[in-house]
């Protein structure tokens, strides 16, 4: 072994390339940077770029593809499916995979994959802060709790739920689902007026999010809406134009004062001639954390390298962070933002 | 009750949507017998055109009519022209093949539109221009009816009329019924079914586009996956109004809209496709060839 | 009028046309007799360019037409009623009426001629508004004949046009064939089963054996001869 | 011993407003071959189509009396039942499964007398062994009585017409039928190939089979019949032997026309 | 060799491909930034790869009208040449060795290449088996469904769900998946039995829809879009493998499974009740009218296909250790089926190198990374366009006959 080779897996291609390309860009920096530098302990670092199209079926066999090819460290995968059914091949092999984007809590709450780590914080952590917000903030009484029946939506909406129902402040007026690329949502916003709500949770990504804010706002239903980081992103802002104003998402908190984040985006402007996509800072992050580790630990050993990550404070695009013996990443961890004059601007 | 006339409306419009979609279904499958999987994309490509011609005239200037008038033009144009092209390239050399074959074909085509779009215009959504205005006299009423809802009402309603007429009533249109039926004996009496065939494609996906306009515009926002969700749903409606017929196409798509709006208000989105399938299944047990379909005359 | 020569035709890989020749002059009845698969349906379909020869010239009125598209070769006047009647199934009696007169755009010549078969027809005007495919075979045998009646071809094609008629009818259909020859001066290329009744009305006659033509005489000649006596006529 | 094998009383059919059959009796007797005439539309097909449960008739009663002696009401019976009951047809418009072979759609004629399932069929016991040679060995005997023991490898597709009607007879001759309906065996026929079939049809009777046909061609059901119905929209106008009904004026007025030895 | 009419047609066709492609390629218009980026260097791409591909066509074409008329111009007796894979297929003296050949390959594959790979080739042969499955339906009996994943999915959601209620373990959810599917076929197939072709197609589309709303809504049952994970892999004899040695056992047991599907559906399909199915695709009516009962007859078709969906849905859990609904897509269905009519619908080999080619396809097109979508899409059009009927077309077989009793069948 001459090299640190490091794995990258995500959807590369197909409808959700948008979410996992931005962390191949942010590997290729960081890795870059790092063999610039001279590399890590001596050794260059290789990239194994494998796509996973976010299917679990897919997953695994990437993930066997990178464990046959003596992968050291994995940075992915980018959907919560995909990563867990690729994350016991991983253990098996004695891989520590961190993953940019994948939020679903059970990946680090249920201890069932010691090699797991995060640079995102988990959906019941992105929840709680929604619905604090809703609550504390905003004076919510009656909240409608709308999804779009995927894995990270309605995840997020049943953790929204269950706070708001625990905190006895505020009730559920309705919990619905919505499809994902159906053609109308009026039939939905209909009836999130009927519900009387005062506000709307979303869980979800931005395309939904914006055709029915955008409907909402034709129907001239003026109340809340609040969603999660799956909206705050520009596109959202973009597409659903002058309705977009006024709406309210948790995301991870502004690094833009973060000289390594501001850094990071300038090289990919740099590199790649545009702005960097979903999840791009956290990737870099991550990307930069496992090296680290690496580093850190000295060889490629999974305990050295897990004890590496929980032990180090490392001064990343997301802030100076380390892990948390279940893999979540301490340093890291909501903001509410709302936009206003078409820019997402934090509100806490 | 104001809730029911909203949810009414609400259906409508998605019915609508539908509708407008799946004519095109239905004359293609009407002429040549297969369920083209592709004219879901021919639909996006026809809003994507659309969207690229409107901001390009948009950024460089012209007045809201030109562009909407432009922009309807170009997506036809386009949509028409790759509707033409597929089914030469795709469909034509399938004519005597096995029956799946062109199904297979045209699933192949559909995956490739996809992903052209998708490599060619990101997979990223973009805005899509709001090309039907907010119309001042529809004010009072826009809590429950949009104008763009009203515009697409309206221009279905149009188009059944207008394709039924042609359907009916002009020389192409009883070649294309003559050339559904029995293309040898069509070309017998004189018919090019090679023509008619292309003029099916023609029509169709120039509706196709239309509905692209219309519906991107009413959404305000498009991607590349658009026509996947919109085909499978046009061609429930097509299937469910009794395949091949034109007002079949958009009663099944104002059902199929109505019920899906009805379950979404009184029972909840969670299974509103679960209801629209089940409809469907429900109404083929009893009316095997769809609602307005006519029963295949099979005499033995 | 129609010439062929040396006419070759597959289907994929299976030859069923070996080198045909034969000749159709303006006014005259030809019948092309034969056992069943020899190839007399195929004859017709490469004249009609459904099955366009692989070899060989179809001229007619001495310009080619076997690279002629299938409709162009009908606007040009040569018309078909096929083997299996090929009725439109969902088109009334009067709509597959209206389609063979697809090429044509004279209203009041149209109207004549429907009136004309209606009267050759009494029960097609009955089931006027009926599906063509709820016809009885029969009925939708005597649709097929009048549909190419309406396209007022120079040379119409018949393939079998007595299959499955009631002997009045099959009396009837010959009449009719001979009356569109003597009235409108309609050339016509008759395929038969029956051939002893074809060739009672034809000027000439083919016979084709396995893909090739055989013999080719007068057609009282060939109702004198022997071997197709007891070949074709039951003799 | 009842001689009767099939009583047809009362038959009536509508397709919404056509009434296609009126109140139809009829009856085949025991090694018979009975014809069943009349113009084009008369309502001939639409009979067979009633009586073997294609159509489900709107009233009236069809009885079959098997060789084995059992009675069978068939009305409202699905078609394959009736095939079942021993009564078999043919096709006006030729119905073969055009991508198998000659010998095959001979073989599935067999089904409805054979039993083997999916167990039967993935074991492949002794048994099952065996009744699968039983079903090739009939259907070679069906296909050499027809005179296509040549062709059992073609495929249906590629058989001349005249080929065709006479799969179509053995395919129903292979359900073991007590009865045969043959509907227009001779159409599209030369008269070469016609008198072959005339041939093949005596054997059959010969053989033990009753058959009801319906045909165009005089000079066969002349010959053929014992006893001949006819029918004219939709009604019974005229039964009795060849030579009444060659005779009947009636007969002669909607059907046979003036002169009959065109 | 080409003359000059051709190479203005082909001009022709790069100019419509040009005109074709322009607003989509060659205009990139952003609405917010109010920009707009021109690739004139795609329109060339276009053209140039239009006109060339055009002229390609045209040269293949007249090679293959020349090499007809060679063909029938020599005319020495005009023998139906079978293709070499036929002859392969009918003469026992060589399927034999070669089915042999293709065994030994089988079982020594995961010698030869890297888990991985392995891996890979157990997904493929799960593919072959749910394509003959489907093949009993569409194939044989010509039902055309476009749900079979539902029956897929009953069989993950089987095992994952038996075992994490009642710990029942993969042998045991093989067989009960397998029925479970087969139970859900017959529930699907009493109402549409009376639906003909499209109509048929819409429906079972509808079903498998539904089914897997069904799964991702029913929280309390299937735990919904998040999936269940942690499905433990097939155990030999209570013994947990580790991942290496898993592979390798479900790579092995798909063998077996594959072998035994093609034995089970190879007599399927030469049994009472296979013709039983092909006569009943071919023309219904007459299949009545000679004594087979329809609805037993199609019910058993969807039964049985719907058994191997069941099998290979266990085995899909067990592989990936995890599931949820967003793997029984429609995409799915389409992927089978196409599996099915591309290898040559009827034809068991056929239908083992469609399920190789589409499935190992990807896999190996992932070098092409972006375009790896646009590819298998082209390529799914032009090898229904080279070949319609499949890439090995079904030949009946024919049946010896010898009038001593003693003749075996062949
Ligand atoms: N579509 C087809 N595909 C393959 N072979 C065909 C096709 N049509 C006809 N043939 C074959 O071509 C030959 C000639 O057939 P054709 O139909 O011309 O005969 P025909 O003289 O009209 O017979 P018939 O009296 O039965 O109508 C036959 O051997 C037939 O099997
Ligand atoms: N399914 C149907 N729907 C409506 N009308 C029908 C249907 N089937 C038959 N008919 C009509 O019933 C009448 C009898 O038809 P049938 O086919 O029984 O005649 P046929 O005596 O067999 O005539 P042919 O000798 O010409 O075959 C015809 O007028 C026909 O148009
Ligand atoms: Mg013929
Ligand atoms: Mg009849």
């Amino acid at each position: 072994d001459d090299t640190i080779k490091l794995g990258v897996a995500g959807a590369h291609s197909g409808d959700l390339a948008s979410y996992g390309l931005p962390t191949v860009n942010a590997a290729k920096l960081v890795v870059a940077d790092v063999n610039a530098r001279g590399g890590i302990n001596g050794k260059q670092v290789e990239l194994l770029v494998e796509d996973d199209v976010c299917k679990p079926e897919v997953a695994t066999n990437t993930a066997t593809k990178l464990v046959s090819s003596g992968v050291h460290v994995v940075l992915g995968h980018i959907c919560s499916g995909a990563t867990k059914a690729a994350l016991p091949i991983y253990k098996n092999a004695g891989v520590i995979v961190m993953s940019p984007s994948a939020t679903n809590p059970e990946l680090t709450q249920s201890g069932d994959y010691p090699n797991f780590f995060r640079t995102i914080a988990s959906d019941d952590a992105q929840a709680k802060t929604q619905v604090d917000f809703a609550l504390d903030n905003r004076n919510l009484k009656k909240i409608a709790v709308i999804h779009d029946k995927g894995d990270y939506g309605k995840g997020l909406a049943e953790f929204a739920k269950q706070f708001i129902e625990k905190s006895g402040n505020a009730e559920v007026v309705l919990f619905e689902g919505v499809t994902p690329g159906a053609v109308d949502y009026s039939a939905v916003v209909q009836k999130i007026k009927r519900s009387g709500a005062d506000g709307v949770i979303y869980g979800g990504y931005h395309p939904e999010a914006s055709k029915i804010v955008t409907q909402m706002r034709k129907k001239r239903i003026d109340i809340d809406f609040i969603s999660g980081d799956g909206v705050k992103d520009d596109t959202f802002i973009k597409v659903a134009g002058k309705s977009a104003e006024g709406v309210y998402a948790t995301g991870a908190k502004d690094n833009s004062s973060n000289p390594l984040y501001t850094a990071a985006i300038e090289a990919h402007k740099k590199t790649y001639g545009e702005d960097p996509g979903a999840f791009f800072d956290s990737a870099h992050a991550a990307a930069a954390a496992l090296l680290n580790a690496v580093e850190k630990a000295g060889s490629t050993d999974t305990a050295a390298i897990t004890n590496a990550l929980q032990a180090n404070d490392v001064a990343t695009t997301v802030g100076n962070i380390h892990f948390d013996e279940r893999g979540d990443a301490v340093g890291v961890g909501f903001a509410v933002y709302q936009v206003q004059n078409g820019q997402y601007v934090e509100v806490k | 009750m104001e809730y029911f006339i909203e949810l009414l409306f609400s259906g409508l419009t998605r019915g609508a949507i539908y509708a407008l979609i799946a004519l095109g279904y239905t004359m293609v499958y009407g002429i040549i017998g297969l369920i083209n999987f592709a004219h879901g994309e021919i639909y996006m490509i026809g809003a994507f055109t659309a969207f690229i011609v409107s901001t390009v005239l948009s950024i460089l200037g012209f007045p809201l009519l030109a562009i909407i008038v432009l922009a309807g033009l170009a997506a036809a144009v386009w949509s028409s022209a790759y509707g033409y092209t597929v089914e030469k390239l795709a469909y034509k050399p399938l004519r005597h093949a096995p029956r799946l074959s062109p199904l297979i074909s045209a699933i192949g085509m559909s995956i490739f539109l996809q992903n052209y779009v998708l490599l060619a215009q990101t997979s990223d959504f973009q805005p899509f221009p709001e090309l039907i205005p907010e119309f001042d006299f529809m004010e009072p009423f826009v809590h429950i009816v949009g104008s763009s809802d009203m515009v697409i009402l309206v221009v279905t309603t149009l188009m059944m009329v207008g394709l039924t007429l042609l359907i009916k009533f002009t020389r192409i249109g009883k070649a294309m019924r003559a050339t559904s039926q029995d293309r040898k004996m069509a070309m017998l009496v004189g018919i090019n079914v090679d023509r008619v065939i292309s003029a099916t494609f023609i029509v169709g996906s120039a509706l196709a586009a239309v509905g692209g306009l219309l519906i991107a515009s009413h959404i305000g926002q498009i991607n590349f996956f658009i026509g996947f969700i919109a085909g499978i749903k046009a061609f429930t409606a097509a299937v469910l109004g009794g395949i091949g017929s034109i007002p079949g196409a958009v009663l099944g798509g104002v059902i199929l809209g109505l019920t899906e709006s009805f379950a979404t208000g009184y029972v909840s989105s969670d299974y509103e496709d679960v209801f629209a399938f089940s409809l469907l299944v429900l109404i083929l047990i009893f009316k095997p060839s769809g609602l307005l379909g006519k029963a295949e005359i099979q005499k033995v | 009028m129609l010439e062929l020569r040396n006419v070759d035709a597959y289907y994929g890989n299976i030859q069923a046309l070996k080198g045909i020749n034969l000749e159709v002059r303006e006014g005259e009845i030809i019948t092309l007799i034969g056992a069943n698969g020899a190839g007399k349906s195929t004859t017709l379909m490469s004249i009609s360019g459904i099955v366009p020869p692989r070899n060989g010239q179809v001229l007619y009125k001495g310009e080619p037409i076997h690279n002629v598209a299938p409709d162009k070769i009908v606007a040009m006047g040569i018309c078909q009623v096929p083997e299996g009647r090929h009725i439109f199934p969902q088109l009334t009696v009067q709509e597959n009426l209206d389609m063979g007169a697809f090429l044509r755009s004279d209203k009041r010549g149209i109207q004549k001629d429907l009136d004309y078969v209606f009267s050759l027809f009494p029960i097609l005007d009955e089931r006027r508004h009926q599906a063509g495919g709820n016809l009885s075979g029969g009925e939708q045998q005597m649709l097929a004949m009048s549909r190419a009646l309406m396209a007022r071809p120079d040379l119409l094609l018949l393939d079998e046009p007595s299959m499955g008629l009631a002997p009045l009818i099959i009396r009837q259909i010959f009449e009719i064939i001979k009356k569109i020859n003597d009235e409108n001066n309609t050339t016509i290329f008759l395929v038969e089963q029956n051939a002893n009744q074809a060739l009672h009305i034809a000027d000439r006659g083919y016979v084709i054996e396995n893909g090739s033509i055989t013999i080719s005489d007068d057609a009282d000649k060939l109702l004198a001869n022997q071997d197709v006596q007891k070949a074709y006529l039951g003799g | 011993m009842n001689n009767t094998i099939l009583k047809v009383s009362g038959l009536s059919m509508h397709f919404g407003g056509i009434q296609a059959l009126k109140q139809l009796d009829l009856e085949v007797n025991r090694g018979e071959i009975v014809a069943l005439i009349g113009p084009n539309g008369a309502g001939k097909t639409t009979f067979f189509n009633c009586v073997t449960g294609i159509y489900n008739p709107t009233e009236g009663d069809v009885i079959l009396h098997t060789l084995q002696g059992k009675t069978s009401r068939l009305n409202g019976l699905k078609p394959n039942k009736v095939t079942e009951k021993g009564m078999a047809r043919t096709f006006q418009n030729i119905r073969l499964f055009q991508s198998m072979t000659v010998l095959e759609n001979v073989m599935i004629g067999r089904h409805c007398r054979t039993h083997s399932f999916i167990l039967g069929a993935i074991l492949r016991t002794p048994g099952n062994r065996q009744e699968e040679q039983a079903i090739i060995e009939r259907s070679h005997e069906i296909l050499e009585i027809v005179g296509l023991a040549d062709e059992v490898d073609n495929y249906a597709r590629n058989l001349s017409y005249g080929a065709q009607r006479r799969l179509e007879i053995a395919r129903a001759l292979a359900t073991d039928p007590s009865l045969l309906l043959l509907d227009e065996p001779a159409a599209g026929m030369n008269p070469q190939e016609t008198q072959e079939l005339v041939q093949l049809i005596l054997r059959l009777r010969d053989q033990g089979y009753s058959i009801l046909l319906i045909e165009h061609d005089m000079k066969l059901v002349m010959t053929l019949s014992n006893r001949i119905y006819v029918m004219d929209y939709g009604e019974k106008i005229a039964q009795g032997t060849p030579e009444e009904i060659q005779s009947n004026p009636v007969v002669i007025k909607a059907y046979l026309g003036e002169d009959l030895d065109a | 060799m080409i003359s000059f009419e051709e190479l203005k047609r082909s001009f022709l066709v790069s100019l419509w491909f040009v005109f074709l492609t322009f607003p989509i390629l060659v205009i990139k218009a952003n609405p917010i930034e109010r920009t707009i980026i021109w690739r004139w260097e795609n329109m060339f791409f276009v053209a140039i790869g239009s006109f060339v591909l055009s002229i390609l066509i045209r040269v293949v074409n007249t090679q293959k009208t020349k090499r007809l008329e060679r063909r029938s111009a020599s005319d020495s007796d005009t023998t139906t040449s079978e293709p070499l894979i036929q002859v392969i297929l009918q003469n026992p003296r060589y399927l034999y060795p070669l089915a042999g050949a293709v065994t030994v390959f089988a079982l020594v594959f995961p010698y030869l290449f890297d888990t991985y790979q392995t891996n890979i080739m157990t997904t493929a042969l799960m593919y072959v088996v749910l394509g003959l499955g489907l093949n009993i339906v569409v194939g044989m009996a010509g039902l055309l469904d476009l749900g079979f994943v539902a029956f897929y999915a009953v069989g993950a959601y089987s095992y994952a769900l038996l075992n994490a209620h009642f710990g029942i373990g993969f042998w045991m959810a093989l067989p009960i998946g397998a029925l479970f599917a087969a139970s859900f076929g017959i529930i699907l197939g009493f109402p549409v039995l009376r639906l003909r072709g499209d109509y048929l197609a819409i429906v079972t589309l509808g079903f498998g829809e539904i089914i897997r709303l069904i799964l991702e809504n029913w929280n309390e049952f299937s735990q919904g879009p998040s999936g269940i994970s942690n499905i433990p892999r097939p155990g030999m004899f209570g013994i947990e493998l580790s991942l290496e040695a898993a592979i390798l056992y479900i790579y092995y047991i798909m063998v077996a499974l594959v072998i035994v599907t093609i034995f089970v559906v190879n007599r399927l399909q030469d049994s009472r009740l296979g013709r039983a199915w092909i006569a009943l695709r071919e023309d219904e009516i007459a299949c009545q009218a000679m004594g087979i009962d329809k609805t037993k007859t199609k019910l058993t078709a969807f039964a049985l296909g719907a058994t191997w969906a069941g099998m290979m849905g266990v085995i899909f859990a067990a592989k990936t250790t995890f599931i949820n609904p967003a793997s029984f897509t429609f995409l799915e269905s389409a992927i089978i089926l196409s599996i099915v009519v591309l290898g040559g619908m009827g034809s068991i080999l056929g239908v083992i190198v469609g399920a190789l080619v589409l499935i190992l396809l990807p896999e190996y097109l992932r070098a092409l990374s972006d375009y790896r979508m646009l590819a298998f899409g082209a390529i799914l059009v032009v090898m229904m366009i080279f070949k319609p009927q499949g890439i090995i077309s079904n030949v009946r077989r024919t049946y010896k006959y010898q009038k001593q009793k003693s003749g075996d069948v062949q």
